[in-house]
């Protein structure tokens, strides 16, 4: 099975990056192209600066933030645990509670255990079996030594999207640093860091059409939040993040948000659309259900668990699609995702479960295909198996 | 990453032999083993003739080497008869399919639902 | 001034990409590229881990390790950090003594301060004028609670080789782990991980005609080398990076490690007489002096200090040629060199040091239209100097 | 990153007037200020005839800011008598070449340059 006949539904995990972004890039890596290290005082160094800070303006525009509160990051990975180890190790004097929901994604999951192991003590909110954590919930679990929430804005796994702005109301109330993990909304929702009170945001290019290893973290800087580093070294980032700023990454995740941004609404309503045909192209096979809220959802974000068939096989049977259960990193291991089972399915019905993603470059074409392979494998499989009759479904 | 599966159990996966199962009556007996929410299932139907067995169907609920695991033991069961069904292994179908050495335990479900044929076998079957 | 008059001799700070390993980085940025996520199990991930263990391989091949004991990073400062933090976190209830070097880049010095913050004792060893510490030091420095020696290949500020092989036969034998910042010395001299018994290695592709933001930390497997992670998330090589791994910047590291080690010994060549030539050249206008060991020492370093032309008003003079003093995550700032300090120069003749760096694109026209800026510019500062008349040099 | 040099430095530093020294002799008085190692060192040497200052030569040692400072002081001294001298300060020379703030004490090393330069004017040159 070549790539080339696989229908790639995995947005989710991964974007291509946009041909108008790999342009920009490519420029950058050419011989002529701004190749000089962006801290450096020479004609080089501040051509690749000024494209650096471009980026950021570009980045800070689509988030409604000041360009001074971006810092580069290799992704969202070390977004997360730059704000979450960053934030309560430089406040643990203050207070060690800390707040954050079962279905994060691992990134902030593993950056709380970690926190647990140096003595901090963390509320693990469970949501509803929508996959909403409500504002209420928040409130309640705050106290008064609790230093930081992490709740993320669009779950990669169901496309559930958090009511962040009201969580942000609350803590900005009770003076409690939160943070969003918005790997999965940027470009897909309009985000406004300061209407919404967010302290610290995480994003990522390569969810939003840009390169894989870069990122950024959005920090409040008025007033400033005490924030230590995960290492040291030249000092870039206002110390925050050391390391040569790689240039071809920034300009290719500046332009990537740019473009997201601009064309954000229509992207919204084409990706929408395809969706909905593939919710009813999928519906119709029968024994199928929707994992998460039918509404408060992402567009390109679709979770469907099958009931009577296994999901190895399913998944097996489905390979010509490129999609995915549980997240990519930890996608093929036998274990169900954490998010379903936290939201209440059972093992088997987690492990039936399929997300397809789509993105900027799906087409018709793609969902209808798509739609016949289900089909064929879902009644093909549920044929052979011992207990269709007694179920629901067909 | 997805676990590998041997040609064998490609093919049998994809074009399982014998799948679905006969309609109770005389000369046919049904053996079973596991559940869904151990996540592997298997129901067999024989069909019984001159004290051996004639035709085989299966039915899987499982990972794709428990389907083609089904598959492929629908074709090695005709002709034993009930001591021979009785006395049956695991290992062979192990040996044919290549099963990873986590999925074991499946093949024990498998040997199971062969038994409980066995079982099923009454002795005054012609 | 624009770049494309401006003479490039600052590669120690960073490398343009070498146009071979760019076109394989555009090849994955491409629509029909490997843009797929490493870690997801359908045919589109798969293709791309194949890519990212093919260019693991490559870094290997290059410093003479085994495939599993490379693990991608953001770079060499991400990697100081984690070998040093990571293995004297991991480490520390078994002793909190720590061995370094003044000289040491930022990345770890500052790894090291921090370590210091943490409890932990450091003992920071003082090279010679020549900017060499000799193996016997760090024998000495060696204690029963010594956890760490982190010691640098190739000084990135003078070029200077140190020892590591004898040091680390000394750790060897003592039973310390033992860390190499070799981000300098890849593709410049022969290493070998496993010969030099180093523990530990630091790498980046961006010195070595790669991009920027990706490199490579190299870890001993056997016997295990307990080290904590900098942050935590999907699992990614083995724990110890978590994060989506960026195939186009991966293929285009193990390509321009496996082009470097090939093309080393030629390329050493061609710039060793490039370097000559400089030096020949700026040796000529009188009061120069080198700064570090005039034989152990990279190709394409020259550090040189400029008597009796102060700091600022030589590299304004000099702004046609992209050169550094200090490193690049320092340059700019008024400081004098901490490296050079160390080695004993006065802070004004540290200030008026200039490093000449050269690489594979640097040409015979590029060095002697340097040499004849670098002597009008000296020239003419020391014709205004007030002090020229009671110095040596002219 | 580099510090920003106006155009005024720039042109100064590029193109300095008046660098050098006249020879000790009649008419000519040198000032002095600074050194090496503070990183900045001027010395003012100017021939003096009818009361005033009739040319200026200048030597400096120090960042471009200092350089061009000494250039176009050696243009504005000319025609200066004693007294006003001894009044210059070094507020004129930050006006005119934007000295950043960080730099500002050097402009003092200058002042003093031409106090110094001022100190040395014997009150019976004519
Ligand atoms: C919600 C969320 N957070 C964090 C990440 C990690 O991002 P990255 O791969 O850029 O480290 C992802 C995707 O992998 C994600 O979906
Ligand atoms: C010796 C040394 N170590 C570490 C680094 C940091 O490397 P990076 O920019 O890849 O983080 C550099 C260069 O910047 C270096 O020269």
């Amino acid at each position: 099975m070549t790539p080339a006949k696989t229908i790639y539904l995995d947005y989710a995990a991964t974007n291509p990056v946009d041909p108008r972004v790999a342009e920009l890039m490519i420029e950058c890596l050419r011989p002529e192209g701004a190749h000089g290290n962006p801290s450096s005082g020479h004609s080089f160094g501040t051509r690749a600066r000024a494209m650096v800070e471009k980026a950021r303006q570009q980045v800070a525009a689509a988030i409604g933030a000041r360009p001074e509160c971006i810092i580069w990051t290799s992704g969202a990975t070390e977004s997360d645990n730059l704000a979450i180890l960053g934030v309560a190790r430089f406040h643990a004097d203050r207070g060690r509670h800390v707040v954050t929901s079962r279905t994060e994604h691992k990134a902030v999951i593993d950056a709380f255990k970690q926190l647990e192991k140096e003595g901090f003590e963390v509320t693990w909110l469970k949501p509803g079996a929508d996959g909403i954590v409500r504002p209420e919930q928040v409130r309640e679990a705050l106290r008064p030594d609790t230093q930081l929430v992490s709740l993320m804005h669009v779950n990669n796994e169901t496309g559930v999207i958090q009511d962040v702005a009201a969580i942000g109301a609350i803590c900005r109330e009770r003076g409690v640093a939160f943070h969003v993990d918005a790997a999965q909304s940027a470009g897909k929702l309009p985000i406004n860091v300061e209407a919404m009170n967010i302290d610290l945001m995480s994003i990522t290019a390569h969810k939003t059409y840009g390169p894989k290893g870069i990122g950024a973290l959005y920090i409040r800087r008025r007033p400033p939040l005490g924030l230590r580093p995960l290492s040291y070294g030249g000092g870039q980032e206002t110390g925050l993040r050391s390391g040569t700023l790689p240039t071809h990454q920034i300009v290719g995740m500046g332009a990537a948000f740019e473009i997201g941004e601009r064309d954000r609404e229509a992207d919204v309503a084409r990706v929408t659309a395809l969706r909905e045909r593939l919710w009813q192209g999928l519906n119709a096979i029968g024994g199928v259900e929707l994992n998460g809220h039918p509404t408060e959802r992402v567009a390109g974000v679709l979770n469907v668990c099958f009931h009577n068939v296994e999901g190895e096989s399913l998944r097996f049977g489905l390979r010509e699609l490129a999609v995915s259960s549980g997240s990519a990193c930890s996608s093929g291991s036998d274990e169900a995702s954490y998010v379903l089972r936290a939201l209440g399915r059972t093992d088997q019905l987690a492990q039936s479960s399929i997300r397809f993603s789509l993105g900027r470059f799906t087409t018709e074409d793609d969902i209808g295909r798509a739609i016949a392979i289900v089909r064929r494998e879902v009644e093909r499989l549920r044929a052979l198996s011992p207990v269709v009759a007694q179920s629901h479904g067909t | 990453m997805e676990p590998e599966y041997s040609a064998t159990v490609v093919d049998h996966f994809e074009h399982p032999r014998n799948g679905g199962h006969f309609e109770a009556g005389e000369g046919v007996v049904r053996g079973t083993a596991g559940s869904v929410a151990q996540g592997t299932m298997f129901v067999l139907s024989a069909r019984i003739s001159d004290h051996r067995i004639e035709a085989v169907r299966f039915e899987a609920y499982g990972c794709p080497h428990c389907i083609a695991a089904g598959s492929w033991l629908s074709e090695r069961l005709v002709g034993l008869d009930r001591d021979q069904l009785r006395a049956w292994r695991w290992r062979d179908a192990d040996q044919a399919l290549g099963f990873p050495l986590e999925k074991r335990g499946r093949l024990l479900i498998l040997e199971d639902a062969v038994h409980s044929l066995g079982e099923a076998w009454p002795p005054f079957i012609p």
